[in-house]
């Protein structure tokens, strides 16, 4: 057991009023200086504010890196990422070595709807597949809408940040 | 000043008794003050409250079940959503449980970096209350001070975990972001971005300044202190009852905080106060918040000179599975004693998890309270407990 | 020009007139208080309706209330619910009637003006009394008895504070509290010096009058009757669209109206030295509207400022403080009158 | 627990020491450590006088909670050895000291065909929400608690939904779109064009 330990004193603030309307006063200082203080206002669609290269916005998908391995898929919390793929006949890579069978995928919907944005797909996909885009601006009028398909997914590739330098 | 303390307290009462039927008025779960989807079934006789009934479960997710259908990885990024306004200080009790149960160490860098994210999400939870308090006993230009400030410090959490509220941040054994990339750069990325410690430190030092700010706007203000002293009192022995923890614990006297009884992570390396209470009135616990923002940000200026360089993953198998065993952990979030008890039973998933919540067991009391308070000394009331409905309906 | 000197025709353009400078004021307060608010919160405030600075904020507002459904709850009275917002939008600008703009700027030079003034601006608590039972919602029940509890409170403190100027200035006459207000003193030099009450040993009957208009407003500190956090909007609860309105333009025109008299009153209203004769007339109207606009802007400073006090603290304050002081600055005033 | 309260580690060490005094004073029934975290197992008609006098030292009434060991399992993973397992309920109440770091997890048992226990909610404020929440998700009833109406679920729920055999509808309105089998899981040798 940790030893109890010795509280610090209370009251390092007053309850009491020092100096009547003092306080009210000193309120009405602050809120007179902000009236002519230009305000942090980032006036939004004009100007955007730059969101940091971590930002999880959106997911982008680089199609020739899925091998169709349904990792993203089976470990998705929410159950959100639907794929769908068939095996192709690919020639040999060495001359004289035997065809291989490849994974080709024909499905990669993402519904932004359920997405929770925890970033587990991104983070088990083996093959960098999955890539974080820190792009915001994808409302649409209906849920449906929210459904963003293969081509969809990878036309995000292209907002994808170079990762920051790190602090050693 | 004998003037205002004279008008202070409510002596409303009328000498003649007037035979008046009760009525009950419905509170919420659409109310200004309530946060959420509080609802609140008071019986009032006139403005004096007689007895209140509290009705949550509007926001009730079942977390406890949706986490027995989900593998400890999915957990992490489940728990941050329980109280939404200081995220990843959910993760950390979760996490340091995990880690005992799986007899895994995160590194030492990876513990300063929690240490480091969860007094920021301290800063930015009580920068919440400083903003939303005032705005209940009707001053809304504290909000605005607040939250804009409350901002800077989101950015700082976003600019390392990439989420604002919900970091998902904390893994077994360490600490990492999920971040798309080629193999070798998802290893480079994972550390704390550059130049993070300083405007870490510069961010602390504007802290300061929206202190004092805020402290002229609002905590000085007579009418605040009108409002708030000798209003709600909860005592000591009354707080232990109900299981209160946190700033409205210590603003009841007791001065009772998990990072000194029982340090976690590398809060036994830094030094800072507690803040503690006397009387456990609105003011106390609004003054205790007031002052455990200067607290955290002394323990982030610290941790930002004491953290070492080194690995922030320790190895754990890629199939996280923990063996069968009972544990409770716990940690000091914003709000008070956020705990998890975690059974496993050697699989993928927990058996159960069990989550301690601090809003569900801090507004316990409500009822007893609000016995016989005003309608306006409820809002003030209930204010000053700094709930969150998600954390209370879980 | 005979036609123009009917009666009738006179009374119909005075009110054309004072109704559209009234309702234009209403607006400009309006949007003084949104823009002035969002500074003060390091906000920027309405931006984009009517291209710069978003003038056009509160006619875009009124154009939105216009189109909405006029609603009425189920348990609404609906003949009461539907006449309380007329009665306080008639209480406030009845008020306008008896203020002087100019010498001759009058629309009604009563006697009793004074008199007048406080008996229609106390109006306004029967139609808040009226939105408040009427609404069949308990919110709005508690906030109306509030509104009456605070605006019984604060009439008297009002009115023992307009005592003191009644007795200082010898008339009930608005006109002729502010020609008092311009009588010589004394003279410095060449300079006819001639001051204000509230220079005049008024300042403590100006500071009740301030509290108690802004108590009768409802505005914060003392805007309990609608408490947006503790009683989502009090009266105002099921008020929506034109009706709504109607509150609303009411409130920030009794807003001008008290501001106005407290002008006049305390402050020589449309007076200033040096002014005499038509220039009185033709600039007495903006003299008068930039001491309003100060006395509005301390209001709306005060509103973005402050929290507010809970009922029983104002009942407090209204009935151990601010009567007694009154009646003893009434009693000052009398001696000092009779005495000199 | 599913193995029987075990009082005689081999060689305590300071908590273990500390947990079995506890256990001694309140003459509880055993104690568990492991994890750092305490256990008592307290016998079921012991229940609220250990608890009230558990009180004296650990001051702070943090939680109390369920767990519903079952076979039955609808969704998620049962336990290791469903054929040894007892069905049963246990009722968890965590107290923890505030002058240390001290705090232990009362654990009584009680079985499937009479869930009920004594209530906590006369003696501690604190405990009448849990108990409710371990009502309504359990089926476990309190007696002495007067006010066991539903804390989240509306009134007319039926079920109770922390009960290993409720299944969890989200899980069943939704095919899992993990099912699509088109690879095996990549192997680590994957080499060309992946």
């Amino acid at each position: 057991m940790a030893e109890p330990r010795d509280y610090n004193d209370p009251s390092d603030y007053s309850k009491d009023v020092s100096f009547p309307f003092l306080g009210l006063a000193k309120g009405m200082w602050v809120t007179l200086k902000a009236l002519f203080t230009k305000p942090p206002v980032t006036m939004y669609p004009q100007e955007k504010e730059i969101p940091v290269p971590r930002a999880r916005g959106v997911i982008a998908l680089d199609v020739d890196n899925c091998t169709v391995c349904m990792l993203c898929a089976r470990e998705c919390p929410d159950w959100c990422i639907y794929i769908e793929g068939h095996k192709e006949e690919q020639p040999p890579s060495k001359p004289g070595g035997k065809p291989r069978a490849r994974a080709t995928l024909d499905r990669f919907d993402i519904d932004y709807s359920l997405c929770m944005y925890c970033g587990i797909c991104v983070e088990v996909c083996p093959f960098d597949a999955l890539y974080w885009s820190p792009e915001y601006e994808y409302s649409e009028e209906g849920v449906s809408d929210l459904l963003h398909n293969k081509e969809k997914l990878t036309e995000w590739l292209a907002t994808v940040p170079q990762p920051p330098a790190v602090e050693s | 000043m004998t003037s205002l303390d004279m008008i202070h307290r409510s002596e409303a009462a009328v000498s003649v008794e007037l035979q008046t039927p009760d009525m009950t008025l419905n509170i919420g779960p659409q109310h200004p003050s309530t946060h959420g989807v509080l609802r609140l079934v008071a019986k009032v006789d006139g403005e004096r409250i007689q007895d209140v009934e509290p009705v949550i479960g509007y926001m009730h997710r079942g977390y406890e079940k949706l986490s027995e259908v989900r593998t400890y990885a999915q957990i992490t990024a489940l728990v941050n959503r329980i109280d939404w306004v200081s995220g990843f200080a959910n993760e950390v009790p979760f996490i340091i449980g995990l880690e005992k149960l799986m007899g895994v160490e995160a590194p030492e860098r990876a513990q300063w970096i929690r240490v480091i994210l969860s007094e920021l999400a301290r800063i930015s939870s009580h920068l919440v209350f400083m903003a939303s308090y005032p705005l209940e006993l009707g001053g809304t230009t504290p909000l605005m001070f607040a939250l804009r400030e409350r901002e800077y410090i989101l950015e700082l959490i976003e600019e390392v975990t990439g989420g604002r509220f919900h970091p998902n941040f904390n893994r077994v054994g360490g600490v990492k972001p999920a971040y798309g990339g080629g193999s070798t750069t998802k290893k480079q990325s994972m550390d704390l971005p550059q130049g993070f410690f300083q405007r870490t430190s510069d961010a602390m030092d504007r802290m300061d300044t929206i202190l004092d700010q805020l402290s002229e706007l609002a905590t000085g203000n007579e009418i605040i202190k009108m409002r708030t002293v000798d209003v709600g009192v909860i005592p000591g022995d009354k707080a232990l009852e109900y299981g209160l923890t946190g700033p409205n614990l210590r603003a009841s006297g007791v001065g009772y905080d998990l990072r000194k009884a029982d340090p976690y992570l590398t809060y036994d390396q830094v030094e800072f106060d507690v803040p503690v209470g006397r009387d456990g009135d609105c003011y106390d616990r609004y003054m205790m918040r007031f002052l455990e923002i200067r607290e955290s940000s002394k323990i982030v200026r610290q941790a930002i000179d004491k953290i070492p360089s080194g690995p922030l993953q320790a190895k754990v198998p890629r199939v996280l599975k923990a063996p069968a065993g009972q544990v409770y952990s716990r940690a000091e979030n914003p709000k008070g004693e956020f705990g998890y008890f975690i059974v496993s039973e050697g699989g993928k998933m927990p058996y159960r998890l069990k989550i301690r919540s601090t809003s569900f067991s801090n507004l316990t009391i409500l009822p007893w309270v609000l016995q016989g308070q005003l309608i306006p000394d409820l809002v003030a009331i209930m204010g000053s407990l700094d709930f969150v409905l998600g954390d209370v309906d879980r | 020009m005979e036609f123009f000197d009917g009666f009738w025709i006179q009374l119909v353009l005075k009110v054309a007139v004072g109704l559209l400078v009234i309702l234009t004021g209403a607006l400009v307060v309006i949007y003084a208080e949104v823009k002035i608010g969002g500074h003060m919160q390091t906000r920027i405030g309405p931006y984009y309706a009517g291209g710069r600075w978003g003038w056009a904020q509160p006619l875009a507002d009124a154009a939105k209330f216009l189109q909405k459904e006029d609603l009425a709850p189920d348990g609404a009275d609906r003949k009461v619910y539907g006449f309380a917002p007329y009665v306080v939008m008639m209480s406030a600008l009845a008020v306008f009637a008896v203020i002087p703009m100019g010498p001759d700027l009058v629309g009604a030079d009563l006697d009793v003006g004074v008199y007048f003034v406080l008996a229609i601006s106390s109006i306004s608590v029967l139609g808040v009394l009226m939105a408040g039972w009427s609404s069949g919602n308990k919110y709005s029940l508690i906030g109306g008895l509030r509104a009456a509890a605070q605006l019984i409170a604060y009439e008297l403190p009002l009115v023992l504070a307009v005592v003191a100027v009644v007795i200082q200035a010898s008339t009930m006459s608005l006109n002729g509290i502010v020609e008092a207000q311009n009588e010589t003193l004394f003279t410095i030099g060449s300079f006819d010096v001639a001051l204000p009450y509230i220079f005049r040993g008024q300042i403590v009957s100006f500071a009740i009058f301030m509290i108690a208009a802004v108590a009768e407003l409802s505005r914060i500190p003392f805007d309990m009757p609608i408490a947006e956090s503790e009683l989502t909007m009090g009266y105002l609860t099921e008020y929506s669209g034109i009706r709504f309105t109607m509150f609303f333009l009411g409130e920030y025109a009794s807003m001008i109206g008290l501001s106005a008299i407290a002008a006049t009153m305390f402050l020589g209203g449309y007076s200033v030295p040096g002014l005499e004769g038509v220039s009185a007339n033709l600039g007495g109207p903006i003299v008068l509207l930039l001491k309003v606009s100060v006395l509005v802007f301390v209001i709306l400073w005060i509103r973005w400022t402050w929290p507010r006090l809970r009922e029983d603290q104002l009942q407090h304050l209204a009935w151990r403080w601010l009567i007694p002081l009154a009646l003893v600055n009434i009693a000052v005033i009398a001696v000092f009158k009779v005495a000199f | 627990m599913s193995d029987a309260p075990d009082t005689t580690a081999v060689e305590p060490n300071p908590l273990e020491k500390w947990a079995i005094s506890l256990a001694d004073r309140l003459q509880a029934e055993g104690a568990i450590v492991e994890f750092d975290t305490v256990r008592i197992a307290v016998a079921r008609d012991q229940w609220v006088e250990t608890i009230i006098a558990a009180r004296e030292e650990l001051e702070l009434f943090s939680w109390l909670s369920a767990i519903d060991w079952s076979k039955d399992v609808a969704v998620g993973e049962g336990v290791a050895e469903p054929d040894e397992l007892v069905e049963r309920f246990e009722v968890l109440c965590r107290l923890s000291s505030v002058q240390s770091d001290a705090g232990a997890i009362f654990v009584t048992t009680l079985s499937k065909d009479d869930p009920s226990i004594g209530s906590l909610a006369p003696h501690i404020g604190g405990a009448e929400w849990h108990e409710r929440e371990a009502h309504e998700m359990f089926g476990i009833d309190f007696i002495g608690n007067t006010n066991l109406i539903p804390l989240y679920l509306p009134d007319d729920f039926e079920g109770n939904p922390l009960l290993k055999s409720y299944p969890l509808i989200s899980r069943e309105v939704k095919p899992w779109p993990g099912d699509v089998d088109v690879e095996a899981m990549p192997a680590k040798d994957e080499d060309g064009d992946a």
